[in-house]
Parts: C-alpha cells; sequence; structure tokens
C-alpha cells in the first residue's frame, strides 16, 4: 500500500529525532557550545553591564549561528557514511521536501533549544524584558533560516576533508543578511526605536530560505553523489 | 598636458605613492594571472602533446557467458 | 553555434579569436591609461588622487559582471550538461577573485588619501568584501573535490545560490552602514563625474573587459585540456598547434 | 500529495504492470578522467536475471548506479518501459529498489526500525515482520543494528527489497559477508522475484548457483589516461 509523502516525512523526522534520544549526551553539544561561546565574550570584552548589553544580541546571535552549523555538518555525514543518504535519493517521494524534512528535524534538535535557552543567556548580558522579547523573535525567524542556509553549505561539502570549516566559508556571505537584520532589530528594541522592518526583512529572508534552500539542498546531494 | 615637467607627472598632486602604487598592484595582479594562466597552457599542451594515440575507443564490451548475442 | 559548443571546436575556434582580442585589449588599455593619467584633467576637489578610480572602478565592475557570467554558465552546465559552459564557469572564478580583491586595494589606496585610514566600513567596499569570500568559497569548494565535473557542478549550485543572495547581501550592508553612519558623512564612490573623465573611464571599463575574455579563453582552453585529456582530439591538437 | 499508484497497480500485487523492460544504448560511463565502458548496450525483459561479473575496479559498481539513475553516464541512453529514463523518472524510482555497497541502516536503531523507515520512504511491499522471517531475521526484530553481524546487517539491508513493490531489483555485491544459508536464501528469492515477473540486475565476483538468464562480463579498459 503507498504511504503517502507526509509519512515519509513524519518518519524522516521521527528516525532523526529517535537517533538523538539514542545519543542524548551527544544532543546536548550544541547547546553547550552556544554557551561556551557567549561565556568567552564578558570574560574577554569585560564584565560592564552597559557594554555587555550592547554587545550582547551580537554575541547570541554569533553563538547560534556557530552552534547551528556545528549539529547540522553531523546530519549529512553519518548519513552519506552508512549509505541511507543513497536510501533518500532513490526514494520515489520529491528529495527536495525529504531534505526538507531532515532540515526541520535538524531545527528541533539544535535551534529550538537554542531558542529556550537564549533568556538564561540573555540574562548574563543583562538583557531583559522588552529587549529580550525581540531578540526571541529574531531567534526565532533566524534560527530556521540558519538550518535552511546551512544545509545548502553542508549538502555541498558532505565528507570533504575539512568540510566544516569549508561548509562555514560557503556560508559566512549567506548567513550576512540574517545576522545584520538580527541584531539590527534587536539592538534598535534596546535603544527604544522601531524595530518592526528588521523584523519584516528578517521574515521575507525566512520565506526565501524555505523555498529555495531546500531546492538547492537537494541539487547539491544529488550531484555530490553522483 | 596637465603636468608640464615629468616629475611633476609622477607626484600626481602629493597623492603619487597612492596612485602609482593602485596601478602598481593592478598590473602586479592581471599580468600575474595572465602570465601564470599562459604558463598553465604551455606546460599542459607540452604534456599532452606526446600522448599515444591508443585511447578510449575501445570496442564494446559486452560479452555474454551464456551463448546468446546481445539483440 | 550549436557544434561550438563541441569541446574541440570550442578550443579551436577560441584560439584564433584569441590573439586579435588580446591586441585589441592592448591598444584599449594604452589609451585609457595614457587618456586617464595624461590627458584628464585634476578633480578640484581630490586632486590627482582620483585617478585611481581608473582601476578601481572597472574591477569592482568587472568583479560583479564575472560572478554574473560564472552564475549563468554554471546555471547552463546545470541545466543542460555542457561541457564548455562548465569550463567558463570554473575558468572565470579565479579572474573574478582577482578583480574583486583588486577592487579591494585600489579602494582602499584611494581610501587613505581621502580618509587617512586604510579600511572603511563603508557599504560597497563591505559587499565588495563579501563578494571575495563567495568567490574564496567557490574556488574553495572546487579544489575540495576530486572529480572536475562534479566539483564545477556542485560550485554552480554554490554560484546560483550566492547569485540571488547578492543583491540581498548588498541591500543588508547599504542598510547597516546608514544604520551606523559614522558621523563625517563619507560619500565614497567616483567624484562628480566630469565629461572629461567619464570618457577614460569607459575606455578602461572596455580594456578591462577585454582583459577578462582574453584571460577567459585561455584558462578556458586549459581547463578543457584538462577535462578532456583522455580523448583522442586532445593529442592531436597539441601536435597540430604547438 | 504525490500520485499514488493506480488503484489497479496496487490491487494486482502481482504479475507487476505491462511489459517491464529496461534498456541501454551505447552507453558510456567515466570514473575521474578513465572511461570505463564504451557502447555498452543491452535489454532486460520481465522475469530476467542479469548478473555482471568482472575484475576489481573495472565499473560494475559505476555501472549499477548508472542504472539507478544515481550516476550521469558519459554518453548513452537507458530506457525503462520503453521510454527514455529522464522522462519517467519518478515512475522508474517507483518501480526501482537498490541495495549498494554500503547497507543503508542506522547502527543505533532496531532492525524493525530500519526496515519500517524502508517502507516508509518506499513501501508498498509486504510486511515488516514478514520480510524479516524471509530473511531469517524474525527474532532479531528489536535488537539495535550495530550488535549484528556483517551477515545479518546485509540481510537486512536485502529485506528492504521486499517491503516495496519494486519491479526491477539492483543489488550490489549482495552476497558479500552472507554465509551458506543466507546465500541459499537470497539467491531463492532473486529466482522467485523473476519467476514472478520481476527484473534482477547484481553485480558478483563468483559464480553462483542462480540459473541466470543473462551475464555480462566487464572487460578492464586499459586505456592510457596520459599522465
Amino acid at each position: 500500500m503507498e504511504r503517502g509523502l507526509v509519512h515519509a516525512c513524519a518518519w524522516i523526522v521521527k528516525r532523526d529525532l529517535l537517533l538523538l534520544w539514542r545519543h542524548r549526551a551527544e544532543a546536548a553539544n550544541p547547546v553547550l557550545f552556544f554557551f561556551v561561546i557567549a561565556l568567552i565574550f564578558p570574560l574577554s570584552l569585560g564584565p560592564e553591564p552597559q557594554m555587555l548589553q550592547s554587545v550582547g544580541p551580537g554575541v547570541i546571535w554569533i553563538a547560534a549561528l556557530l552552534a547551528t552549523l556545528l549539529s547540522l555538518e553531523a546530519v549529512f555525514r553519518s548519513d552519506l557514511e552508512d549509505g541511507s543518504l543513497e536510501q533518500l535519493l532513490l526514494s520515489p517521494h520529491p528529495l527536495t521536501l525529504l531534505v526538507m524534512a531532515k532540515i526541520l528535524s535538524h531545527w528541533l534538535t539544535a535551534g529550538l533549544p537554542l531558542l529556550l535557552l537564549a533568556p538564561i543567556l540573555g540574562l548574563q548580558f543583562g538583557i531583559a524584558g522588552y529587549t529580550l522579547g525581540v531578540l526571541l523573535l529574531t531567534l526565532i525567524l533566524g534560527t530556521p533560516a540558519l538550518s535552511l542556509m546551512g544545509a545548502i553549505g553542508v549538502a555541498l561539502t558532505a565528507g570533504l576533508r575539512a568540510a566544516g570549516i569549508l561548509a562555514t566559508l560557503l556560508l559566512l556571505p549567506l548567513y550576512v543578511p540574517i545576522l545584520i537584520f538580527a541584531t539590527g532589530a534587536t539592538a534598535a528594541a534596546n535603544r527604544g526605536l522601531a524595530w518592526g522592518p528588521q523584523l519584516y526583512m528578517l521574515g521575507a529572508l525566512l520565506m526565501l530560505a524555505i523555498t529555495l534552500a531546500p531546492l538547492a539542498a537537494a541539487a547539491a546531494l544529488r550531484i555530490r553523489n553522483s | 598636458m596637465s603636468g608640464n615637467t615629468v616629475s611633476e607627472f609622477f607626484s600626481m598632486g602629493g597623492s603619487g605613492f597612492y596612485v602609482w602604487s593602485a596601478y602598481g598592484v593592478a598590473a602586479v595582479v592581471m599580468l600575474g594571472l595572465l602570465g601564470s594562466s599562459l604558463a598553465w597552457h604551455r606546460r599542459l599542451t607540452g604534456q599532452l602533446r606526446n600522448k599515444s594515440r591508443r585511447s578510449a575507443s575501445a570496442p564494446p564490451v559486452a560479452l555474454d557467458k551464456t551463448g546468446g548475442d546481445w539483440p | 553555434m550549436q557544434q561550438l559548443l563541441a569541446p574541440k571546436n570550442f578550443y579551436l575556434w577560441s584560439g584564433r579569436w584569441l590573439r586579435p582580442v588580446a591586441w585589441a585589449t592592448g591598444l584599449c588599455t594604452l589609451t585609457g591609461l595614457y587618456w586617464g593619467l595624461v590627458v584628464a584633467p585634476p578633480d578640484y576637489q581630490q586632486g590627482d588622487s582620483y585617478r585611481i578610480m581608473f582601476v578601481h572602478v572597472p574591477s569592482a565592475w568587472m568583479s560583479l559582471f564575472v560572478y554574473a557570467v560564472m552564475a549563468g554558465a554554471g546555471a547552463v552546465a546545470l541545466v543542460w550538461r555542457i561541457k564548455v559552459a562548465e569550463v567558463v564557469a570554473s575558468a572565470s572564478a579565479p579572474i573574478g577573485a582577482a578583480f574583486t580583491a583588486l577592487a579591494l586595494m585600489t579602494g582602499s589606496l584611494w581610501g587613505k588619501p581621502m580618509w587617512g585610514t586604510w579600511w572603511v566600513w563603508d557599504a560597497r567596499l563591505t559587499s565588495e568584501l563579501l563578494l571575495l569570500f563567495l568567490y574564496l568559497g567557490y574556488m574553495a569548494l572546487e579544489q575540495a573535490i576530486e572529480d572536475r565535473r562534479t566539483a564545477t557542478r556542485a560550485a554552480a549550485v554554490l554560484a546560483l545560490v550566492g547569485a540571488v543572495d547578492l543583491p540581498i547581501i548588498h541591500y543588508s550592508v547599504e542598510w547597516w552602514h546608514t544604520l551606523h553612519q559614522a558621523p563625517t558623512v563619507t560619500r565614497f564612490g567616483a567624484p562628480a563625474i566630469h565629461g572629461s573623465m567619464l570618457a577614460p573611464l569607459l575606455v578602461m571599463a572596455l580594456a578591462f573587459f577585454g582583459y577578462y575574455v582574453s584571460l577567459l579563453l585561455v584558462r578556458a582552453r586549459c581547463e578543457l585540456l584538462e577535462r578532456e585529456r583522455t580523448n583522442p582530439w586532445v593529442g592531436e591538437v597539441c601536435r597540430g598547434i604547438p | 500529495m504525490t500520485s499514488t499508484l493506480s488503484t489497479i497497480e496496487r490491487a494486482s500485487m502481482m504479475p507487476y504492470a505491462a511489459s517491464p523492460t529496461l534498456e541501454a544504448r551505447d552507453l558510456c560511463c567515466r570514473r575521474g578522467d578513465r572511461l570505463l565502458l564504451t557502447r555498452l548496450s543491452f535489454t532486460l525483459a520481465r522475469g530476467e536475471i542479469l548478473q555482471i561479473t568482472g575484475a576489481n575496479g573495472v565499473g560494475k559498481t559505476t555501472l549499477l548506479r548508472v542504472i539507478a539513475s544515481l550516476m550521469q553516464p558519459e554518453s548513452g541512453t537507458l530506457h525503462w518501459r520503453g521510454q527514455l529514463l529522464e522522462k519517467v523518472r519518478s515512475a522508474y524510482l517507483r518501480d526501482l529498489s537498490y541495495v549498494g555497497h554500503a547497507d543503508g541502516v542506522k547502527g543505533s536503531l532496531s532492525v524493525a526500525e530500519n526496515l519500517t523507515l524502508a517502507s516508509a520512504l518506499h513501501g508498498g511491499g509486504i510486511p515488516i515482520n514478514a520480510a524479516l522471517q524471509r530473511l531469517g531475521l524474525g527474532d532479531l526484530a528489536d535488537t539495535l543494528t550495530h550488535r549484528l553481524s556483517a551477515g545479518q546487517r546485509r540481510r537486512l539491508a536485502l529485506a528492504r527489497l521486499l517491503v516495496n513493490q519494486a519491479c526491477l531489483w539492483l543489488l550490489d555485491e549482495p552476497f558479500t559477508a552472507l554465509d551458506k544459508p543466507a546465500i541459499k536464501t537470497v539467491a531463492s528469492m532473486l529466482e522467485e522475484h523473476a519467476a514472478r515477473g520481476g527484473l534482477v540486475i547484481f553485480t558478483s565476483h563468483h559464480s553462483t548457483d542462480i540459473t541466470i538468464s543473462r551475464a555480462l562480463h566487464l572487460e578492464d579498459q586499459r586505456e592510457w589516461n596520459g599522465d
């Protein structure tokens, strides 16, 4: 009996979550990495609350970006090594949507935890209340975009030597707009200015990423696997 | 002629250093890339010139062990 | 046009056209240089330091143009699997990177006399820097994959994603620049172009374009030889035309 | 939603829809800058088993990956049910089941979970437990796959063939790491599939006691690659 596409995607997400559950210890890595990056900045830049408050949003965003990249690289590499990526390529269901399911499962395992723990970091940097709310809004819109764009870079470099560094180099220019509008919105909120337009732009970038990124990542996987 | 003497031309109104280093950098980068590309081409043609004629145009490979010929 | 796409025909055709294009470029460069450095009057505001513009602006234009050619050729290579398009895309990358690096270096050399610092987080310079990273990413990806065809096709995907993202990058950097506007108004870019300065600029731009085309033909022929090395025509051509 | 199988096809589990034939015309495959195959043509019809033999590195796996549409041939075309492969790609993928060198199973998932995922990606065949029983993995359903031996993992990969409705089976060295009884089960599985009108292409070094209908021996090209 033909199982629908939704069933296949649901199972991909279920499988990835199951795999993560079986390796619970490893699941914490992106989050720990997130904290370590955020911790280094106050230690190196000094504890003045005024400065930390202005630097805070940028630091949290950089930490989120690097944590996403770190965990994303593993997503395709393990599938490539044990051959399940081939099965994904040869499934009759459209590869783009299967890749989107994989990206969703990555966001659930890496992006969502960062989102939930960002408030704690916010306190460390003296970001609270209104600004923290805006920061969370930017993270809600931004972290999926990070996962989506990251999937292209990781699909292109899966299995290559120093794939992580190469993927980061490829993704730097693609991540700049997301970073600029996200930190811009938070900085504006911090100074009581209007932060709406930046958030609209971030939303637009997310929509663009949702439509184009899985397509590009699927093409990249097909090419790299041939 | 903008600068009447040659030395005035090279001084470029005091910012000669920047103007000439800009043009120098441009020359170095562009001529360097051109030179390396031409060298690459020369090396390749030299390397491939003595390639022997026998190469990939081999006959079809399919041999049917069970005797039947391919349709 | 159809059989021009056959590797061997493209190799021979480009061989014939290489010298005339190179000579035209040389001529164009000499006239541009003479016109820009000697004939054009000094600028009332910047004096003679503005002459860096005749190198900076064309290389900035070419850095974007070459990226467009690279992305376009990459798209053709991806969709129709035409080997010549692959070769044009992967031959263009280093040239584009050179133009971008050149634009950045000459830009900072021009910035020093004007603002006293080597680097200014100006919107145009910043997006040029990000363009350089796009080029470096393209070339790094292409070097990392062994099989030449897969490497070029994978890099073509990156070039297309980069092409879609480039206007976004530029817009976000522009917006970011105006947000963090330094107090002094730093209006970067060519001074109000006076006729006597525009003409040499266009000639130099044409010269840079000619340089790109001739260098592209040279590098494309090399890439073609590398990729078709097992085909018989390569041996004959190398013997035929030394 | 993707176009699900028409009810007629689903109802008539066996035999498969009309005339599933695979045809290759003047296939040329390349790996790196070595041309592996030149002008290879063959036709495989319903109920036929094709064995591809040849020394290591001669291009058996590359040919299989080209047939599975994972790789593009240098030149030449593949036709499925008389139509060019590119045009009927999603239908071809529904009719195809590929077991490559890598088993394509997740070590930290249980045997049953792996197979359930496989049937979610490409289902329509017999239920999971029946497939496991057939391959003698019935009592291992809940053990984690990384605890299995290489032979058992290989059988799990081959069980994938049964959980979907593919009529064209492409197997890359299916018998590696299998013991005598396992080879026998797999061999009978292939013959049953052919008897039902399916097609099988598999690569193998050693001769097996399967009654193959076609054989294709690949010669080493031994061509000069110039450097």
